[in-house]
């Protein structure tokens, strides 16, 4: 079944059209991957999603409800969780309490919201620094961070922007293990990413991108295959 | 009668402008430029004018040298400011709140008590001349022209000098004309610096057309703030056009209204406008 | 790191205080004495400060202000003049001392203290003049009159503004020590005083209320008004609350004088033009101008009522423009100016000019309006409590209310609202005009010295001229 | 990290507060009418101080507004026992309430303004509030040149008791009063800000954007963060309305209510709630007795203090003072 469905949105900044009628449709449980070179309107499209900016046309719909105009943070109550491109923390609170700040803005009762947060950190294996201050992480616990703030929004859906962008092979399959055992347990990603090798492994279908317009979707090998995204990415794989 | 209402709000709009865009400009420089509420103006203000009092009176020197020297040492002590005061507590936007302030109120406090019994009064050119019937002291006059000249001045010197397109795009942003290789202190410094002088020259110029006293620091500057809000941080051009509303409403409330509400109707008239406009007139959106 | 940095601070604490503090003592000998006897309270404070400090009794009040700051000065005084004190007595001071009338206020009380110490005291009692900074807030008022209560002090002078005294009124039936106001002049105050006497006779207030002040503007107005055939008057004014009362009374005044006000123009105190307010007066066909201002507004009106080549009388009052300087500070553009002024340096009692003389020599500048009253306030007092022979509020309260005082000011009989009484013969403001550089009295009319010449401004092709009316007139 | 903490744990955690506050809560028995009269104002600031904290040392929305939600409700007192005869007890209850809604004048534009901009938006409200109240017509109607005077509180009360006690009576009601207040509004604030709430609008404060795409209302938070400051500021407005008549500017006076406060904050470290309650207590007394000190440099000394405090830690000294004493006490009890 379909989740979320984005209808022919269209998203102008002053004179330069970042997004042009631009549609897809992401089903439960998979994984989808959005390709394109910088500048094609991936992290635009996220912005539309997530509800930090509102599309000039077109719809966003998620499990059948009208989403276009709803805050980001109802949404984020619906279940979308995203992260950024550029990893953004709250660098003066406690990494718990990063955490805890959406934990408790989607649950009511406190003693599930900490359960729920503890689990996360276990998850993101970040408990033993859950009272250090969220600035001074290194980088891969920094994404771990915007990962495990996710995960405590009992989000249906992740959007993750850039996700394996300055990591190490190693704490790369970490995570990919992590994102599949998660896939497993029902949840739904939608993946940015430029390490295609990486993308194209996970997953089930990919969308590219190219100056704010989709040129091709499908499987990963055909995506890959379609000659306007080799032109696009001429240099880039 | 409707006539000669025209014709006074008119005159007396293009004086007052002229003087709110003399003391809103050195201050809008140091609020754009480096994003600091520099309450330290007011203080400023006041000192070049007791300045130039105490060295006409008891120092004895002439007129004019005595001007210019208080001008200058007005705008040294606003480098120091910014040096030893402004700079240190930058760590925290908050506290420059209070540093800047400290030295207003120090300032004001020490004329107080030692020369706050009376007033005291700068010397002024006495002449009266009729612009279209309206009589203007010849003061008004000289403010006029000082408050024109030296915002011209300014202006040429941030469009056409190096330096003040550098200030011009430190204001625009901070961080990318660092990476573009401008260095934010120094242009920092040159700020203060003009925005010293700039109230040195304000202050002499418009102190002859009332009396001298401690506090008299504190209205110029919450008018500057509120021109430079309704212009719209970092653009001068906004400064330049938000003096000239805030001094025509303003005549023009008090010549329809009378005196009591010109002070109101124009901040009340701000506030409208920044519900509506969040940045100011010509201020950058984020 | 940070721990040298906290201690640091404390050290950079303990060093500017100090050292404001000794700049303060030092500075003092070199300056006027009220200076004196605020900076010596300071070395005497700081002793007292210690030792409260050094022995954190509560009991103690923790306040350093407690020492009775000008026992220096008097003692300085008692050391010149050899009296035996049987003991000393505390006056309270309540005053703005963050303004100039507060500190010129203080002068003028300490320096009445000196004066009467200097012949013994009261009832062979040295007077103590305890001050409290108001910092011109109601609040701190209130407070301030309680703490003076507290240190025991037997009545408490100064009282300036009208928030300060409407702060302590209901104060006064609690602490039961009398309150001798110069300054105050909201009338709320005298109809409290009518109202319920048991509870407000504490209240007294050496000066004027609004109301008379304004009467006493209105006399000489409707007076010159006569003269001249003049029925329409413009009124420009300070539009702060203190004028309302003034505004009341002309109501109802002008219709008695069969006057009618052709423009009211309220202006702010940082106003740098008085273009449109002459404008509107002489549009609306006023014949005389009446100001009234409590900033620095004098210079500005002065300079455009030159300017602009004003043709009308401009009688009023300000804080400034009685003052002898202010003729030269407006480059004489203040001439024919007529100005109100509570206390003039004119032989009208033979304190005032001894008074006058004194302060000026002291302070280097004129004592402000209720400069004098204040000087006047202990010394009613002292009197009222030498007839007494004690000082017993119950027993003084009725001689006060029955005193006839010759003072500096002029002559104070309190009214039924405990209020001075306005009369030529009592006290009675002095209206002078600036004539080239002089200040000549030109009302009340018993005072005015025999070939005195009244300036009426007139328009001669749009040039104002001044003729010379002979005053008064026949 | 969830262990259930025992009464014991939470005594020693807080020791020293509560010393602190018992020997506040006992000072009357001791103390003289004078420095009563003080640590009423004292307490007053430190309200001021924590509120304005709460809201804007949080969520970095510097309200400098803040002396005019301390005197809309403050005339409003007067108003309600002016002209419908109120008596002033009730008054101050119906005020409070009344000038919490009335600050949202001041809230609302701050949905949309943001840094400086609503700095300077919201130091315009006391200013043109001035404006009109010193201005007629509206000044015939707002106390006029004595200010708003209306019957001090309890005054009725202390008029029947015999004239020995009256005073007694009146202080210590008044210190009470507003010391249960002053406890009342810092510890609510305290908890408030130390838990999710206080967590959500200092997301706000670093990233607003982020903390709404993190799931957290902005809008909904700050309108009630808002509140909440505004309250208390409000009914500590009331109350020393009810303490100190006539209500006059004053009231409103950037110069003399917001000053102190917003020092405070910086000076005691914005955010921390603590802070600045320590740093309002401080200074204000400091402010008091300076006087006696260097009698007119009194302000001159203070603000070079300030000065001195802000160059060397512009992040704020009181804050660090507090947590060093603090471990200090947690050492000595092991």
């Amino acid at each position: 079944m379909i989740m979320l469905k984005v209808e022919s949105v269209t998203k102008r900044f002053g004179g330069l059209v970042a997004l042009r009628n631009v549609s897809m449709s992401v089903n439960k449980n998979e994984i989808f991957g959005i390709i394109g070179p910088n500048g094609s309107g991936k992290t635009t499209l996220f912005n539309v999603i997530s509800g930090v900016l509102r599309p000039d046309e077109g719809k966003v719909i998620f499990e059948d409800k009208d989403i276009t105009h709803m805050r980001p943070s109802d949404r984020v109550k619906l279940g979308i969780a995203r992260t950024f491109q550029t990893i953004r923390v709250f660098p003066y609170m406690p990494v718990y309490w990063n955490v805890m700040v959406t934990a408790s803005s989607v649950y009511s009762d406190s003693r599930i919201a900490k359960a729920r947060v503890s689990w996360a950190l276990i998850i993101t294996g970040l408990l033993g620094e859950a009272g250090e201050l969220a600035g001074k992480l290194t980088p891969y616990k920094l994404k771990m961070l915007e990962f495990a703030r996710c995960l405590v929004a009992n989000p249906k859906l992740i959007m993750l922007d850039e996700p394996f962008a300055g990591l190490s092979p190693e704490e790369i399959e970490r995570l990919i293990s992590i994102i599949l055992k998660l896939r497993e347990n029902g949840l739904t990603f939608i993946i940015i990413e430029h390490k295609l090798k990486y993308l194209m492994r996970i997953a089930d279908r990919i969308m590219a991108l190219s100056l704010g317009e989709k040129v091709a979707e499908g499987k990963p090998d055909e995506v890959a295959r379609h000659p306007k995204v080799i032109e696009a990415y001429i240099g880039v794989t | 009668m409707e006539f000669t209402l025209i014709k006074f709000i008119f005159i007396f709009g293009v004086l007052h402008s002229f003087i709110y865009l003399s003391f809103a400009l050195g201050f809008s420089l140091v609020f754009g430029v480096a994003k600091i509420p520099y309450l330290s103006y007011a203080g400023l203000y006041t000192l070049s004018a007791y300045l130039m009092h105490l060295l006409l009176t008891k120092a004895g020197i002439p007129t004019i040298i005595s001007a210019i020297s208080s001008i200058g040492a007005i705008g040294g002590l606003s480098i120091v400011i910014g040096d030893y005061i402004v700079k240190p507590s930058m760590k925290n936007p908050l506290s420059i709140f209070i540093s800047t302030m400290t030295v207003s109120y120090i300032v004001e406090e020490v004329f107080r008590i030692k020369m706050g019994l009376t007033p005291v009064a700068l010397p002024a050119l006495r002449g009266v001349i009729t612009i279209a019937g309206v009589p203007v002291a010849q003061q008004w006059i000289a403010v006029l022209i000082i408050g024109a000249v030296s915002s011209f001045l300014v202006l040429i010197y941030l469009s056409k000098t190096a330096t003040g397109k550098s200030i011009r795009a430190v204001a625009e942003s901070w961080y990318e004309s660092m990476i573009i290789g401008i260095n934010p202190y120094k242009v920092f410094r040159v700020t203060m610096l003009i925005a010293g002088l700039l109230a040195g020259v304000a202050s002499i110029s418009l102190s002859p057309l009332k009396a001298v006293v401690p506090s008299m620091g504190w209205s110029p500057l919450f008018v500057s703030f509120a021109i430079v809000i309704l212009g719209g941080m970092g653009s001068i051009k906004g400064t330049v056009v938000a003096s000239f509303i805030y001094g025509f409403v303003e005549q023009f409330v008090t010549w329809k209204y009378g005196g009591a509400f010109a002070s109101i109707v124009p901040l009340a008239l701000i506030v409208l406008v920044l519900i509506f406009r969040p940045t100011g007139l010509f201020g950058e959106k984020e | 790191m940070s721990q040298n940095v906290l201690i640091g601070v404390f050290v950079v604490i303990l060093v500017i205080v100090g050292a404001v503090a000794y700049y303060a003592g030092k500075g003092a000998t070199t300056t006027v004495t009220t200076t004196i006897t605020q900076e010596k309270t300071v070395t005497a404070t700081q002793t007292q400060f210690v030792t409260v400090t050094g022995t954190p009794g509560p009991t103690t009040s923790p306040s350093p202000t407690t020492t009775p700051s000008p026992t220096t000065i008097t003692q300085t005084v008692v050391v010149t003049t050899p009296v035996e004190f049987k003991g000393e007595v505390k006056v309270g001071a309540l005053l703005p001392l963050n303004l100039p009338i507060g500190q010129l206020m203080l002068g003028a009380i300490q320096m009445a203290a000196d004066e009467i110490n200097a012949k013994g005291g009261v009832l062979g009692y040295k007077v103590i003049v305890v001050p409290y900074d108001t910092q011109w807030q109601a609040d701190k008022a209130a407070e301030g009159y309680k703490y003076l209560a507290q240190q025991g002090v037997k009545v408490v002078l100064g009282v300036f503004g009208s928030h300060e005294a409407l702060a302590i009124m209901d104060l006064l039936a609690l602490y039961q020590v009398p309150v001798i106001a110069s300054g105050a002049v909201s009338d709320q105050l005298d109809q409290m005083v009518l109202k319920n006497y048991d509870l407000y006779k504490y209240w007294f207030r050496a000066y004027v209320s609004a109301t008379m002040q304004a009467a006493a503007t209105w006399d000489i107005l409707a007076y010159i008004s006569k003269t001249f055939n003049y029925t329409r008057y413009g009124w420009i004014y300070e539009d702060l609350p203190w004028v309302i009362p003034h505004a009341a009374y002309g109501q109802v005044r002008s219709q008695q004088e069969g006057m009618i006000l052709a423009a009211a123009v309220g202006v702010k105190t940082d106003i740098t033009s008085f273009a449109d307010a002459f404008q509107k007066v002489l549009s609306n066909g006023s014949q005389i101008i009446v100001w009234q201002f409590s900033g620095t507004e004098d210079y500005v009106f002065a300079r455009d009522y030159y300017d602009m080549q004003v043709p009308l009388i401009a009688l009023g009052g300000g804080s400034y423009a009685m003052l002898d300087q202010f003729y030269n500070q407006t480059g004489g553009k203040a001439e024919g100016l007529i100005c109100i002024s509570w206390g003039f340096p004119a032989p009208f009692t033979p304190k005032t000019m001894e008074f006058y003389n004194k302060f000026k020599q002291t302070f280097k500048t004129e004592p402000i309006f209720t400069t004098w009253y204040a000087y006047d306030s202990l010394y009613i007092w002292a009197n009222a409590v030498e007839s007494a022979g004690t000082f017993d509020v119950e027993k003084v309260i009725p001689i006060l209310e029955k005193t006839v005082y010759v003072g500096a000011a002029g002559v104070y009989e309190f009214t039924q609202s405990h209020s001075a009484k306005l009369a030529p013969d009592r006290i009675y403001p002095v209206f002078f005009q600036w004539q080239s550089g002089q200040r000549v009295v030109i009302w009340p009319l018993n005072v005015v010295a025999p070939g005195t010449k009244l300036l009426v401004p007139k328009l001669e092709g749009g040039k104002r001229v001044w003729v010379e009316v002979p005053w008064p007139p026949k | 990290m969830f262990r259930q903490k025992t009464v014991a744990d939470k005594v020693r955690e807080n020791l020293l507060g509560i010393i602190v506050l018992l020997i506040l809560a006992l000072l009357p028995m001791r103390a003289n009418d004078f420095l009563l009269d003080t640590l009423v104002r004292t307490y007053i600031f430190v309200i001021l101080a924590v509120t304005l904290d709460f809201f804007s040392g949080t969520t970095g929305y510097l309200n400098l507004g803040h002396s005019f939600i301390f005197g809309l409700s403050a005339y409003l007192t007067g108003i309600l026992y002016v002209y419908l005869k109120i008596p002033t007890e009730i008054a101050i209850l119906g005020a409070g309430l009344l000038g919490t809604f009335g600050s949202l004048a001041l809230l609302l534009p701050s949905l949309r303004v943001r840094g400086v901009y609503f700095a300077i938006l919201s130091l315009l409200y006391p200013i043109i509030f001035i404006g009109i109240v010193t201005t007629q017509p509206f000044s015939l109607y707002l106390g006029g040149e004595g200010g708003l005077r209306i019957k001090q509180l309890f005054l009725d009360i202390a008029r029947k008791l015999p004239p020995t006690e009256r005073l007694a009576f009146l202080h210590n009601a008044y210190y009470y009063l507003s010391f249960i207040l002053m406890v009342a509004s810092f510890i609510v604030l305290y908890k408030l800000a130390y838990n999710e709430f206080g967590f959500k609008l200092r997301s706000i404060g670093q990233d607003e954007e982020l903390s709404e795409a993190a799931g957290v209302n902005t809008t909904n938070m700050k309108i009630k963060g808002f509140l909440l400051s505004a309250v208390f500021a409000s009914y500590a407005g009331a109350l020393y309305a009810g303490m100190r008549p006539p209500i006059t500017v004053d009231f409103v006076n950037t110069g003399s209510i917001l000053l102190p406060t917003l020092t405070a904050m910086i000076v005691g470290g914005a955010g921390t709630i603590i802070g600045p309650a320590i740093a309002a207590f401080l200074l204000t007394l400091l402010y008091q007795y300076l006087w006696g000190l260097v009698g007119l440099w009194r302000t001159v000394a203070y603000m070079i203090i300030l000065l001195a405090f802000v160059l060397i830690r512009p992040q704020g000294i009181f804050f660090d003072i507090y947590l060093r004493i603090r471990r200090l006490v947690d050492k000595v009890i092991g």
